[in-house]
């Protein structure tokens, strides 16, 4: 597998205009910080809820493009789902990110362009921070607190 | 499931050596066993095709490297059923147990506490808590040994007692009298007496010759090493169980084993990564991975089953000798192949001077186990030890050599 | 005196390969270099002819095992100019320093003492005094850089003034910068304004690419490690000087580094082997014997001036390039050949990614140098890094792969 | 170099008889005990000292062939010289382990059998076990002392 199969159209898009990148969110809820200090990745994550949905998502920080698409991909994929819903989607992402075939491809929406990752384990982890942000503010939000922060290894 | 030992012999390059104009009888694999062609051309074609460093490198060869060192290690751990992330690698055994005399026993045992372990220990597994102590103050107690050089169980229960014995540290094999060692019995005793009590088990002389279940003995430890199970130089393991890493301090502290350095603090990297500090033995894991894979496909039971006829038999062809005394139990069954002896009169230097000449190399002096020489009332001794590519060819030069030393130097 | 680079890549077996394609372009030889093929028959010849434990087997294997060990370690002494039995052997250079750590600073600094290192070090020469501070309390300062980063020489008075810094640990050659500290003076100001001040050079980056002479220097402790000189993995040396040497405990314990024990207590075995606890990595130390015969053949003098003009040339290349930004000194006189850059909008990860396609290897990453990444105000930075086999024609591809990442990521 | 020519005729009659073994010494001045704990060689030598010479010397223990030999050959070629002329004979004799010719054969008397030791480094130690205890000896006595022990390494 070549690099352009990594750096697909759809991936050079999210990362050259990711959708949903802001430093802010109104009426958030639950902020999480994210960081890879291995890669030297950085993210802010902001959620906030409206009737057991995910009413508003937004993420901030720094990364390599893998990171930083995959994070905005997430952020569409997740807008207005349950959080139980979220947490499921956000489970099949990291089966894929582990070579399994996604359960709910359209679901992903552009999560799906994520696949070919798999195949280069160092930037599993890139592609993933983004979800596991997300997941992680869910069950922050679910745990009632407001604020968490999370180192990631190898 | 038996072994076909000229075909294994052509696996191992050194073996095809003469010295002294005589085939080479190589008896000392409990000091260092051979390796395999298989493990060397892993080695090999790292160095050739892929050398690089591991972790993170974003190009193919540091990739590849990756690959190499951490397939190897779930082969490690699948080979002793053991979690992959309590599956630590060290230069040898006797820094695996050195991780834990620092990191743990140095970090939580005081005055008051009591280290427990045996009269039959090589230094590696005695040293590191005599050296402790001195620092810390805890007492050691020894479970002595029975006339034939068994660890007398019977003395236990009064050992483990007071309740105080807060780490055992015992093992599996002997290095010197062969004993195999019940170490889930005694774990489960040690356990019974004080819950809190941690378990550490030296087995570099197991690992090699019988099939290890790191999760059935139920040990919180378990320590060897690549050299003496087919593997190259440079490498060795701790298993440990996770829950209890966990909780311990890192040891050796650099690159790798870190997630993040704060000049005012330090973010310890996950297990199995949090005890790996600085660039690791790359091809030699690799090559520890290819030994376990040689082993497996040798069968370990095979290999225990050949190891103790061929003890059997060795046993017997000694105990027809005039003059000579082993060391060690005689029922094979509770031994594995380091066959140690006397001869009467003869100094056990003389003998492996001797014996070299009939192209046997056998292992002489204290092994590395002096409180043992004492228990035995020797200053030394006179070590042969077996192997998969031993049989039965071996014990004739072995029995004229020991012969020839005896005619030559008993006064 | 020059380097005939076509014909030493030769002696590289790994450079003759491609990848994706490509030629290979090995430009990350500060995290790991090749190791060349004089290297390899030195280890495979041990593991061929005379595989075999080291030290007191009274057979010929043994023997010949025992003279490539200590023959290696004379090699190593030379190379040098250290004293053999200031000569110790760890599994890497971050042992190399831990055994410092654990046997010298942990048992002399306390509260009022003072460590002085600096912004740029390796995490295997900071963690461990941070680890050390978090159970001792002595106090942490840090030499700052300049602009170009250099060390601040002038901020240095200050921070010994009053006496109280004890032990100085400092990088022989930045492996983010490529800086060469002047360890020398440092090493004479630290002690004149405490005469009782002992001083660690971690020369990881030093040995493989200058001339180092250790009594020249005039410091205490040296650590450096086998990978990054042509070597094997999985082995390192600790250059002490013996008299502080002697007056150190033990680090790791067990076999090999005691002469005696007794149940109640431990005679040390003499310099170097105090130090050397366990089955050595021998085939890898005769490996590296063998990489300092390699070296010295080919004149570390020659390899520095080699280096160094490879190195303009690259400074030069990535000087004529928009939105690349070098970090570290420009001036190679100042400057070994590892070379970290920036490119404006694009993340070192994606940097890595795209150079690999052009068969160009670098490591992107923080180069376990988190304070100095702080200090530069980055996550992480790319570094290509020369070695003896790089040349001239080594540039274009990596020129071509920045050029390339930059237009297809930058925003 | 076999076997043979380390065990020569002069070695093995030395271990078979050993000369001056003994547990004690009349008018003993010095007791120095040796131990060598990698091979397992103990060593306990005993001098006399009269008129600035060494009148007596007994050496007693457990070793290996050579370095039994080794000793009583010793004994026989130090007895009745002066201390310093013993010292310096020790020097020669170590000398001759590490692989020089010996500037005094003739005083080693059957200690010049042992310059073929030299080729087997192990053994090397066993050979000077007893020459190092007769130096340590004289060095305890014109220090003033009657007792010392020492315990050699590699
Ligand atoms: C400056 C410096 N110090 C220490 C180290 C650690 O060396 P090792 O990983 O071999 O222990 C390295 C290399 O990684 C280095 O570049
Ligand atoms: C029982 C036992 N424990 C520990 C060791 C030490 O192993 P290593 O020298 O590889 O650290 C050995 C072998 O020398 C041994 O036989």
């Amino acid at each position: 597998m070549s690099l352009e199969d990594l750096y697909q159209e759809i991936i050079l898009d999210h990362y050259r205009k990711p959708k949903n990148r802001a430093p802010e969110l109104a009426d958030e809820d639950v902020h999480v910080h994210h960081s890879n200090p291995l890669c030297g990745d950085e993210m802010d994550l902001r959620i906030a809820v409206a009737d057991g949905k995910l009413d508003g998502v937004v993420f901030d920080g720094e990364g390599c493009s893998i990171s930083q698409a995959s994070a905005s991909a997430m952020t569409q994929a997740v807008k207005g789902r349950e959080l139980d819903d979220v947490l499921a989607l956000t489970e099949d992402f990291r089966l894929m990110m582990h070579g399994d075939e996604p359960s709910r491809p359209d679901d992903l929406q552009d999560g799906i362009a994520f696949q070919g990752v798999a195949k280069f384990p160092v930037r599993v982890k890139c592609a993933l921070l983004g979800w596991m942000a997300v997941k992680d503010a869910i069950e922050t939000y679910q745990s009632g607190d407001a604020t968490h922060s999370v180192t990631h290894g190898e | 499931m038996t072994i076909d030992v000229p075909t294994i012999r052509k696996d191992f390059p050194t073996l095809a050596r003469e010295v002294h104009d005589t085939r080479l009888v190589y008896l000392d694999s409990a000091a260092s066993s051979q390796t395999p062609r298989a493990v060397l051309d892993v080695m090999d074609e790292y160095y050739e095709r892929y050398r690089s460093n591991v972790h993170r490198g974003v190009y193919r060869l540091a990739e590849e490297a990756t690959d190499l060192f951490e397939g190897a290690r779930h082969k490690v751990a699948a080979f002793t059923n053991a979690p992959v992330e309590g599956t630590i690698f060290t230069k040898n055994s006797t820094e695996a147990i050195n991780l834990v005399a620092y990191s743990y026993v140095r970090r939580r045992l005081g005055e008051g506490d009591v280290l427990l372990t045996t009269h039959m220990e090589h230094h590696a597994n005695i040293v590191p808590w005599l050296h402790a102590q001195q620092d810390l103050g805890f007492e050691i107690r020894y479970i002595p040994l029975t006339e034939d050089g068994r660890l007398d169980m019977d003395a236990v229960p009064a050992l483990l007692d007071d309740g105080r014995v807060s780490f055992l540290a015992v093992s599996h094999v002997s290095n010197v009298l062969g004993t195999i060692n019940d170490v889930k019995t005694l774990a489960a005793q040690a356990r019974d007496a004080n819950p809190g009590c941690r378990v550490l088990v030296d087995g570099s002389q197991a690992v090699p010759h019988l099939a290890v279940d790191f999760r059935d003995l139920g040990v919180d430890f378990y320590a060897f090493t690549g050299h003496k199970m087919c593997g190259p130089t440079g490498v060795g393991v701790l298993l440990g169980r996770p829950e209890v890493l966990e909780t311990m301090p890192p040891f050796l502290t650099g690159g790798e084993m870190i997630l993040d350095v704060r000049l005012d603090g330090v973010t310890w990297n996950e297990l199995p990564h949090k005890f790996e500090a600085g660039t690791m033995m790359i091809a030699e894991v690799g090559g520890l991975g290819a030994a376990c894979d040689y082993l497996t496909g040798i069968g370990m039971d095979a290999i225990r089953e050949h190891e103790k006829q061929l003890t059997a038999k060795a046993l017997d062809a000694l105990a027809g000798l005039d003059d000579v005394t082993v060391h060690g139990p005689t029922d094979v069954e509770v031994r594995g192949g380091a066959v140690s002896f006397a001869v009467d009169g003869v100094h056990p230097h003389d003998i492996g001077a001797m014996l070299d000449q009939e192209g046997v190399c056998v292992r002489v002096g204290h092994h590395c186990a002096k409180p043992l020489m004492r228990v035995l009332g020797v200053n030394a001794t006179a070590r042969a030890s077996f192997y998969l590519y031993n049989d039965a060819d071996d014990l004739p030069p072995l029995v004229r050599g020991i012969e020839r030393a005896r005619d030559f130097f008993a006064r």
